[in-house]
């Protein structure tokens, strides 16, 4: 029981910075993998629809990470 | 009685629906430096957009009108929103926030300040008919813990 | 000369450094209704970034003041981004706007208009000394392909 509640209290407490800097990695790598099949930007909207999450999302993922070199560090690597 | 806030914000915007998720994800942005968790940020957005979404689809059924929101961080960590309109206002509140009442037919669910009340801890509609509505929502956040573990 | 927008939203805020991350983010969230490149986001981004430091750091140096932030999406994916401060002015708004003028000291670039005009298309300043500043900014999106490729 104590196991369960400290994991809920856990994953309860994830912070918006950490979730963002996820969506930014993933938006990240769509927008490289369409870079690279098309050879031209995607719009927020196409990778929105690629993600399936709304377009206000990217916008704000991507406000969430300043330094985009910092994402492929720590907690991916 | 008004809280004193420690920062504020003011939108207005007509109340065309693709603002809904404007003003959803603006209310996020600022409310990010009370720095929130995901759970409670979910909550916020879902609460903001059944009050701004009542703004544009039953205070201005067949015009486009003016939309305000205010989000206040107060001490305590405790966030208020307040979204107010110009439109046609609800002639008897109490009913207007039982669950299931609406006047708005078949696609509304008449839940909209019901979930707003259960998303938020106090909820506070004031309106008067011809002259418009005003919706405050607060919420207290948990308090953060230090991190460290 | 005023072009008709779609749509628009204005902000209104303190001119707490805090809010400089808040107004960046709320106006690309607003602009991604256009539905706008990653590249052409951060361009944005980074001329209004400038914009608000400025009417925080300069306008009001010691005492808080309202910051406002007019975003409207116009006709032929125009967005015209204003900020207006009522804070102290600039005395010449000619030789503010060259590059790396600075009545700010050391760690001050002297760099903020110059960045406002490389990554929009047309700046417009109007200030008055005592009275405020107003910046107006545009810029034209590149036309969307349909998709379907
Ligand atoms: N801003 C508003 N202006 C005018 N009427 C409103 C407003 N907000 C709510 N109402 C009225 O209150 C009713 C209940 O609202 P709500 O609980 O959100 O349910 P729903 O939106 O699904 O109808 C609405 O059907 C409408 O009659
Ligand atoms: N909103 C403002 N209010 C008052 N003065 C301003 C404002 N914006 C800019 N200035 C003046 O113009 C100068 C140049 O601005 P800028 O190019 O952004 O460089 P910097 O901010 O690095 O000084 C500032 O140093 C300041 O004197
Ligand atoms: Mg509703
Ligand atoms: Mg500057």
């Amino acid at each position: 029981i104590g196991e369960i509640r400290r994991y809920l209290r856990d994953n309860s407490a994830i912070r918006v910075s950490r979730s963002m800097r996820d969506t930014a990695y993933k938006v990240l790598q769509v927008r490289d993998k369409y870079l690279a099949e098309n050879q031209r930007e995607p719009t927020v909207e196409q990778i929105a629809q690629e993600l399936g999450i709304p377009r206000e999302d990217v916008v704000f993922a991507m406000d969430a990470i300043v330094d985009p070199v910092s994402l492929y560090e720590p907690v991916y690597s | 009685m008004k809280t004193k806030a420690n920062n504020e914000v003011t939108l207005a915007f007509p109340s065309r629906s693709s603002n809904e998720g404007f003003a959803r994800a603006a209310v996020s942005c600022f409310a990010a430096q009370m720095d929130p968790t995901l759970n409670e940020l979910e909550d916020i957005k879902t609460a903001v957009s059944e009050a701004v979404t009542n703004a544009i689809v039953h205070a201005y059924p067949d015009s486009i009108g003016q939309v305000v929101v205010k989000v206040r961080i107060c001490p305590d960590q405790v966030l208020e929103v307040t979204v107010r309109d110009h439109g046609r206002g609800i002639p008897d509140v109490e009913k207007a926030r039982q669950p299931m009442f609406t006047t708005g037919g078949e696609e509304r669910s008449g839940m909209g300040f019901t979930i707003m009340e259960s998303f938020m801890d106090r909820l506070v509609v004031r309106s008067t008919p011809g002259r418009g509505t005003t919706v405050v929502m607060r919420k207290r956040l948990a308090p953060r813990l230090k991190s460290g573990t």
